[in-house]
């Protein structure tokens, strides 16, 4: 099957439990508009961070560095924008995010430094470098060196035409139909430009690193450098782009926390881990595009639901992710994995009782909800994970045998 | 000779260079460098600082322990950090529910948090053996996940009370504490500095003379050829992410019996992630550890006292990072100086043995 | 693209009809003007041979939060008293716990007395050092666990504030519904629920309560991602919320924004007077009144105890009473049902309502 | 050495070579390295493992830059920054070891770096068309590289250097891999490929295979080179004598040591593939006596590894019993076993690859002697390492087996395959195996080692020890085994008698043309 018609058999298979979910426990929640604006809005920074991790890991170099990035983009971000307004702060957040790609590349590609250690040490610097300057630069503006004073922020639009009808179908309580409605209604209202743009990025991605020379060049270096230099590739260039690239867009993922209408300005520890989430729904999307996406979504979606709707819904989504272990007992019977099936049974067992026994889950766990969907889909998913073959390898010209 | 300019040289120029980029920022910022390092060397030796710093490098030593055993099966553990968390809660619930005769007392406690630290590294151990969920992705989730079960456990209507506005487990009695060992005005140095150091030479005992630990090298190194000889990769991997969340789980425990006796919601986080640093710092060697955890903690109280001189103490996170990014660089250039000359030594000497350093980072061959 | 101001516009069915007055207890008898307990400045004392030492928690001098009010207390001694000497000290998200301790420690060894912990979290850090220096005097913010001969604790009535917050919140919803977001779900910060829940239910029988925290108690992410605070806000003004009391530090930027953008609905502020904060400048007119905590207050009364040498004077509790806690007034949006509150104020203050510092749900 | 009689002249000198040397740490790879090659002709170059070939094309390659020596192309003195420059200038090169990317599709490893040649689109896929063709490749150009076999590799990197223009074409031992029919196919086609114009440097351990291909001979012994003769003119032996110095060896048995005592008892054999009930092997029963060679002869990839790995407990078998009697006659069932009690009941194990699966390349020699024998003596008491045990043994082996090597601490990365095989045959035979399972045993290993390795599997069947012999090399299968069981598509088809059967015959039992004969 070709990835993109996994892609919508994934899609129409989670709209397909949501919506029956929906419906059996009289929720509409799940699938308001709402939930998946919010969603969107808390996929943001993780897609792209994604999309920076893919970048890198894709030219074979492991980029857990992601998050000093992002932080480094939220300042730059701050400080583009109180001088320039939004789109300056977004080049400049860019601009930060690929400094600190840069500096990963000077470490890991010329210098050879275990990838691992680098990019720890980039999340060091990144935060470091960012409360420098921010004592530096916002302190005298804000009063305050954690944070920075108040930036313009992006327009939103909205494609009132489709949205009013779809705003009649999803209010119509139809199964399915509204449920639809209401999904799609959501990510077509009250977008910001740079909600398109990241969004955009992943065919963009797609294209360009499988439709372009310049792609394959790239990916030949996270698959075998040596190799790619025998055929006259100039891995180093390679590497060095790949990762600009990639904090680039961690960068506009730090963007994404600051350039938003109700979201913060700069702000101290603002980005929480994020940059790391993003790393992990990279891996969780196979280092795919369209992959990442989904795990972005997924965990956007879940985090959104917990924020908006608290322990109900999140209950209600316990109940869906019962129905999905059903959808996987069925599929693991018809492929004979009666192992990989009975442990679904035994986790929807555990799963549905959890949910009948309970009227609220314990509330203290309820806003870590996205954390515990990504590992129960990760773990009941098959993991035909397949990384670059040369990730985290040290590279040097003329070494290779 | 060689092999200590090979080993010495680089933290030493890392450290110098480090310093440079740390002036640079501190002029920017319109302090005086020289008063800055002067203020951080001296306040090491006022008060209980360098004690301070100790007691603090053990608990960053043990954090560098968790990360190196996973390392060492290539497995990245980022999950240190949520086990060592979950261990000390568990640890101080279960130390602060019982009274037992002295001794017997904190060793009980030490097994249940190392056990506690097992458990829930078997989480992610588990979906990686079983499921093949990559650990780097379980972990991360688990690390937050940790912090509702904390909050959850600590609450008031489970296991905690309240202390003013703080909220923490039952204090531990005396019998479960670790006594101190008093270093006068120098302060008390923490009895757990000891185990911490005997922890780290069973690890190197482990690693480099048991049979255990050869096959946890060897399947690090290469499952193919691990499996050709015999060592189960899976089983490795999951005794191997057990032992290293074995050892996180004592993490949080120099601070729990030697000086807070309850685990509180303000206990600090983090250490997790240090212990990645450190243990890349120390090339995952149990003395290289040791000397990163020292250099880590002393820089952490340092900070502290940049800002009697009101000096950012960012300046201490940027030297921290710094201090990482050049320590390896400088391995690499002194390792490939190293290299130039061997090459020039060939024409006189063929039979080199000067060839380890460049294969021993499991670089192209 | 979307004009400025667009309401979320599938907000649940709104009781159209809540022209009439949510409030269904009858207003409490008008207080007398009281002569606040406070403003006897007429002593002069002399500070100018202290050297404060000041050691915030995460944060510091300008968060625009308890920190920047122990700050402004400081500065205020500086000014009116004379102190020439203070150090500050900011202690970093993930430091050991020891750490706290090494500040205080340096402090009182440069020679700094009196020192103030700001923050419950420098209370086990207090409780180690205090004993070894028995000349220097220690106070302590939010926490009165220490019990130690040189350690003043300055702890606060929260919740008679936000018992205050809570009746407002009640008069000026239309729709009988509001809403609490508090940041960390911490003792502390249920003190603020505890009284704002007290209050609206005191004033009302039928008003509708959202109440919610961001993240659970050593998760301190929920004091600093307006983003989660804008969304759980937004979620609540659509369920039907018009009036939205933080306690979430700098999360309740976020719900500033969510009142603003609903186009409806208002929001109370925490700690300082949000009005006149620069930082929220831009939203200030959905922020129609703040519970005040007036840390500043404590410091500098506090400082002028130590100058004076005499601590007998202290409040225990900074509460309504010695206008330790408080409301604001800025922006005039409160000011048609002042009367009512300085009413429950009087009443609170003679004893005759008792608010609560847990939760009652 | 004496100067054999110089090659006749065929056309110009496309590649001059002249005092290249190249130093590597701790060896000289090249030392005033001299090389004439014409227009035109295959040119073969000759040498022991590690006596610096590969580091001469990949100089010639732009691969590496020469501590001194000049390079020519067409009589143009040139200076190769990168392969880049190289690949302008019409030099190509097969290498070694693929330079393939798995998770890459044929497509995009063709013409990864050479895009601008005919675009990535519709001239591209035709150009690709003509080449796969000419080379024989039948792959389709989306297949991802992992799904191909070896023979279909090779084809890939030749078609990578023909998308390139190369006239000058490298290849570095192309033929270690290939059953002979493939080389036969490799080599028609160099052939037609020379009659249109290229050129071909040759590498290749096999002199036989030299002799019918090239030209003219260039033998290079540790890093310089010992003369150039013409293949036609001079004798297998002397080519080999040229190289090490020594006499060809050969493969051959001498009498028989065939016991009547089974050691390896296999019957009806199965195994599935990984997710699916399709069989990889099935219905497989042999056994093999003490002192016996049973080989097993078989194209690359019809299950020949998967038996191998499936008898180690690698593999979990789906059905059938495998038995392993010890001398006393006790038959034990090892199918439930794992593979390091199965080790340790007596079964050695040389690996097809070993730098996968035999090698620790980080670790020092003496941890690579542990490796497998970590639960025995000497180099373990109980549940503690016995290094001193370990290293005495690995000195031991360092001496039986002429591993030449510095000393027993350097990685095993620093030994050339050949002493690398030395050293995993000497840890193998110690301990006192009773079967030894030898997958592909002096593969890519000189001539020298090679003819010491068959040695000592000889020494060593005739104690007794039994032996399952997997090779690609017919003379080697021909010459060592007392019984061959040819293999394909997971089942043992038919049974050849070494003494009277052909590497012919074998070749085309093994691809199916005689399938009839078996069973
Ligand atoms: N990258 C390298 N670093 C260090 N030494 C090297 C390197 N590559 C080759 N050598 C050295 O150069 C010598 C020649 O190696 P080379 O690979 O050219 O041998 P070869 O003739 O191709 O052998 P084989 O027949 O086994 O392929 C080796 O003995 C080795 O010591
Ligand atoms: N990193 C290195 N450091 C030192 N020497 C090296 C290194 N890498 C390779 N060599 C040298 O390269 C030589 C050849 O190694 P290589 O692995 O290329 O074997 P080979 O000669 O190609 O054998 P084969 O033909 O079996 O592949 C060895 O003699 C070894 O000394
Ligand atoms: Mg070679
Ligand atoms: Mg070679």
């Amino acid at each position: 099957m070709p990835g993109w018609a996994r892609g919508v058999l994934w899609a129409v298979i989670a709209i397909g439990v949501l919506s029956t979910t929906s419906y059996l426990t009289g929720e509409p929640g799940l699938t308001s508009s709402n939930t998946s604006q919010v969603a969107l809005r808390l996929a943001l920074p993780i897609l792209l961070a994604a999309l920076g991790g893919l970048w890198a890991e894709r030219a074979g170099v492991i980029n857990i560095g992601l998050e000093g990035m992002m932080i480094l983009g939220t300042w730059g971000a701050a400080w583009g924008a109180y001088y320039g307004g939004p789109w300056a702060g977004l080049g400049a957040a860019i601009v930060f995010g690929a400094l600190g790609g840069l500096l990963h590349a000077v470490a890991t590609v010329t210098f050879n430094v275990n990838h691992i250690v680098s990019g720890v040490a980039i999340n060091l610097l990144g935060l470091g470098v960012a409360k420098y300057l921010a004592s530096l630069v916002f302190e005298p503006l804000s009063g305050n060196p954690k944070e920075s004073p108040r930036v313009p922020k992006f327009d939103t639009y909205s494609a009132t035409f489709l949205s009013d009808w779809l705003g009649e179908l999803e209010a119509g309580q139809r199964v399915v139909i509204s449920d639809v409605a209401g999904i799609l209604r959501g990510l077509i209202t009250q977008v910001s430009p740079l909600a398109m743009i990241a969004l955009l990025l992943v065919p963009v991605s797609y294209l360009v690193l499988w439709r372009t020379r310049f792609g394959l060049r790239l990916r030949s270096c996270g698959e075998n450098p040596v190799a790619a230099e025998s055929l006259g590739v100039n891995v180093y260039v390679h590497k060095y782009s790949a990762l600009v690239i990639s904090g680039g867009f961690a960068g506009m993922g730090g963007a994404s926390l600051v350039l938003l209408n109700g979201g913060a300005d700069y702000l101290e520890n603002q980005t929480n881990g994020r940059g790391f989430i993003g790393l992990a729904a990279m891996i969780f999307g196979n280092w795919r595009p369209g992959g990442l996406l989904g795990g972005a979504a997924l965990f956007g979606y879940a985090d959104g639901l917990q924020l908006s709707g608290g322990g109900t819904l999140v209950l209600a989504l316990l109940y869906g992710a019962v129905i999905l272990l059903g959808v996987i007992v069925v599929v693991q019977l018809i492929r004979r994995q009666w192992f990989a099936a009975a442990m679904a049974v035994v986790g929807a067992g555990i799963l549905y009782f959890i949910y009948w026994s309970n009227d609220e889950l314990p509330e203290q766990l309820i806003p870590y909800s996205a954390h515990f969907v990504t590992i129960i889909v990760l773990a009941v998913a098959s993991q035909r994970l397949r990384p670059p073959r040369s990730i985290g390898k040290r590279y040097r010209r003329g070494e290779g045998d | 000779m060689s092999t200590w300019r090979a080993k010495l040289l680089p933290p030493l120029l890392a450290i110098a260079f480090a310093v440079l980029i740390s002036s640079v920022a501190l002029l920017i910022s319109g302090a005086d460098p020289l008063n800055a390092f002067g203020t951080m060397l001296s306040q090491l030796f006022a008060g209980t600082t360098a004690v301070d710093t100790v007691n603090l490098a053990s608990t960053y030593y043990l954090a560098g322990l968790a990360v190196a055993i996973g390392f060492q099966m290539n497995l990245f553990n980022i999950g240190v950090e949520g086990q060592y968390r979950f261990a000390g809660v568990i640890a101080a619930i279960v130390g602060g529910a019982f009274v037992l005769p002295p001794v017997i007392h904190a060793v009980f406690i030490i097994v249940v948090g190392a056990l506690a630290g097992a458990l829930y590294a078997a989480i992610p151990a588990i979906l990686k053996v079983t499921r093949g969920v990559s650990e780097v992705i379980s972990t991360i989730m688990l690390n937050s996940i940790v912090i509702g079960i904390v909050a959850y456990l600590i609450d008031d209507e489970q296991f905690g009370e309240q202390i003013g506005n703080n909220v923490a487990t039952k204090e531990i009695q005396p019998s479960g504490l670790i006594p101190g060992i008093p270093l006068g005005a120098a302060g008390t140095m923490f009895g757990f500095v000891l185990i911490a150091a005997v922890v780290g030479a069973a690890y190197w005992f482990m690693l480099n003379r048991t049979r255990f630990g050869f096959e946890l090298k060897a399947s690090g190194e290469s499952t193919t050829a691990a499996a050709a000889g015999g060592v189960n990769s899976k089983k490795m991997t999951l005794i191997a992410m057990l032992l290293s969340g074995a050892v996180a789980g004592l993490v949080a425990l120099p601070e729990l019996l030697g000086r807070d006796h309850v685990y509180a919601i303000t206990a600090t986080t983090g250490y997790g992630f240090t212990g990645i640093a450190v243990a890349l710092l120390g090339r995952n060697h149990p003395a290289g550890i040791a000397l990163g955890a020292l250099l880590w903690a002393f820089l952490d109280k340092a900070a502290v006292s940049l800002e009697q001189i009101q000096v950012p103490k960012e300046i201490a996170t940027i030297m921290q990072g710094t201090i990482v990014l050049s320590v390896v660089v400088a391995y690499e250039i002194v390792r490939r100086a190293d290299l130039a000359a061997e090459q020039r030594r060939v024409g006189r000497a063929l039979a080199g043995n000067g060839k380890r350093s460049s294969v021993s980072e499991g670089g192209a061959v | 693209k979307d004009s400025g101001n667009t309401g979320s516009n599938n907000a649940a069915p709104q009781d159209q009809g809540s022209q009439q007055t949510c409030a269904t207890a009858p207003a409490p008898p008008a207080a007398a003007p009281a002569a606040s307990s406070s403003a006897d400045a007429g002593e002069k004392v002399d500070a100018s041979a202290l050297r404060v030492g000041l050691a915030y928690d995460v944060g510091g001098r300008g968060d625009a939060s308890f920190n920047d009010a122990a700050a402004a207390g400081v500065d205020r001694a500086k000014a009116e008293l004379g102190v020439k000497d203070a150090n500050e000290s900011t202690a970093t998200a993930s430091e050991s716990e020891d750490s706290k301790a090494q500040r205080l420690t340096q402090m009182a060894t440069a020679g700094y007395n009196p020192i103030i912990g700001v923050g419950f979290a420098y209370a086990k850090a207090v409780e180690a050092v205090a004993p070894k220096f028995p000349n220097v005097k220690f106070a302590i913010i939010d926490d009165d666990s220490v019990k130690a001969p040189n350690v003043t604790p300055l702890v606060f009535a929260e919740e008679q504030g936000s018992f205050l917050a809570g009746v407002a919140a009640v008069y000026k919803s239309k729709s009988c519904h509001i809403g609490f977001v508090g940041g960390v779900d911490t003792p502390l910060i249920q003190k603020f629920e505890a009284g704002y829940l007290q209050g609206a239910k005191a004033a009302s029988s039928k008003v509708k309560i959202e109440d919610e925290y961001l993240t659970p108690a050593g998760d301190i992410s929920g004091f600093n991602d307006p983003g989660k605070g804008n969304i759980k806000a937004k979620a609540q003004i659509d369920k039907g919320a018009d009036v939205i009391y933080h306690a979430a530090g700098a999360s309740g930027k976020g719900v500033f924004d969510a009142a603003k953008a609903s186009g409806k609905a208002k929001a109370i502020g925490v700690d300082s007077d949000q009005y006149n904060q620069k930082n929220v400048a831009e939203v200030k007119d959905v922020i129609m009144t703040s519970m005040i905590k007036r840390v500043d207050v404590a410091v500098f009364e506090y400082i002028k105890a130590v100058a004076k040498n005499d601590l007998s004077q202290l409040p225990k509790r900074f509460d309504l009473k010695v206008d330790g806690v408080g409301y604001s007034t800025s922006g005039g949006m409160v000011d048609d049902i002042k009367a009512i509150l300085d009413g429950y104020k009087q009443q609170i203050i003679d004893g005759k309502i008792q608010v609560s510092d847990k939760p009652q749900k | 050495m004496s100067d054999p009689e110089p090659a006749p002249e065929r056309g110009e000198p496309v590649v001059e070579l002249s005092g290249i040397t190249k130093r590597f740490p701790g060896v000289v790879a090249n030392s005033d390295v001299n090389l004439t090659v014409h227009a035109g002709e295959v040119h073969a170059v000759c040498g022991e493992n590690g006596a610096g070939k590969s580091t001469l094309m990949k100089i010639l390659y732009g691969m590496q830059k020469p501590d001194e020596g000049t390079i020519s192309i067409n009589g143009k003195p040139v200076d190769f920054r990168n392969p880049h420059d190289a690949i302008r200038a019409g030099v190509g090169m097969v290498h070694q070891h693929f330079m393939l990317a798995d998770n890459l599709t044929v497509r995009e490893n063709v013409l990864l770096g050479a895009e601008n040649l005919h675009g990535i689109g519709r001239a591209a896929t035709q150009r690709l068309a003509e080449l796969a063709e000419r080379t024989g490749l039948k792959a389709e150009p989306d297949t991802l590289l992992e799904r191909l076999g070896v023979a279909d590799r090779q084809r890939v990197e030749i078609v990578k250097v023909l998308y390139r223009g190369a006239r000058i074409v490298i290849l570095d031992e192309p033929t270690a891999v290939l059953v002979p029919q493939e080389v036969d196919a490799l080599f028609d086609t160099v052939r037609q490929m020379q009659k249109q114009g290229f050129t071909f440097i040759f590498i290749s351990h096999k002199l036989d295979e030299v002799r019918a291909i090239a030209d003219t001979v260039t033998v290079i012994r540790r890093g310089t080179t010992v003369g150039t003769a013409d293949p036609k003119t001079i004798s297998s032996r002397q080519l080999a004598e040229m190289m090490v110095g020594s006499e060809l060896p050969s493969p051959e048995t001498r009498e028989s040591t065939v016991t009547d005592r089974d050691v390896l008892r296999v019957s009806e054999l199965r195994l599935d593939a990984e997710g699916s009930d399709r069989a990889v092997l099935d219905h497989i029963s042999f056994t093999v006596r003490a002192g016996e060679v049973l080989g097993v002869a078989g194209v690359e990839g019809n299950g020949q590894t998967e038996l191998v790995e499936t008898i180690m407990g690698m593999r979990k078998a789906a059905s059938g019993t495998i038995e392993l009697v010890d001398a006393d006659g006790n038959a034990r069932d090892l199918t439930k076993l794992g593979t390091l009690a199965r080790r340790e009941a007596g079964i050695g194990y040389i690996a097809e690859d070993r730098t996968r699966h035999s090698l620790l390349l980080t670790q020092p020699l003496w941890a690579n002697r542990v490796l497998g024998y970590q639960t025995r003596p000497p180099v373990s008491k109980g549940q503690l390492l016995d290094i001193a045990g370990a290293r005495a043994d690995t000195e031991r082996i360092v001496r039986e087996y002429d591993v030449r090597t510095p000393g027993i601490d350097v990685p095993a990365a620093a030994l050339s395959g050949g002493n690398q095989q030395k050293l995993v045959v000497g840890r193998e035979l110690s301990g006192e195996p009773v079967l030894l399972i030898a997958s592909h045993p002096t593969r890519g290993v000189d001539v020298g080692a090679q003819a010491l390795i068959w040695e000592q599997i000889r020494t060593a069947r005739a104690r007794g020890l039994a032996v399952l012999l997997i090779s690609a090399d017919l003379d080697e299968l021909i010459g060592l085994s007392d019984t061959i069981r040819v293999m394909l598509r997971g089942r043992l088809v038919s049974e050849a008698d070494p003494a009277t059967v052909t590497p012919q015959e074998l070749g085309s039992a093994m691809t199916g043309a005689s399938v009839e004969e078996g069973e």
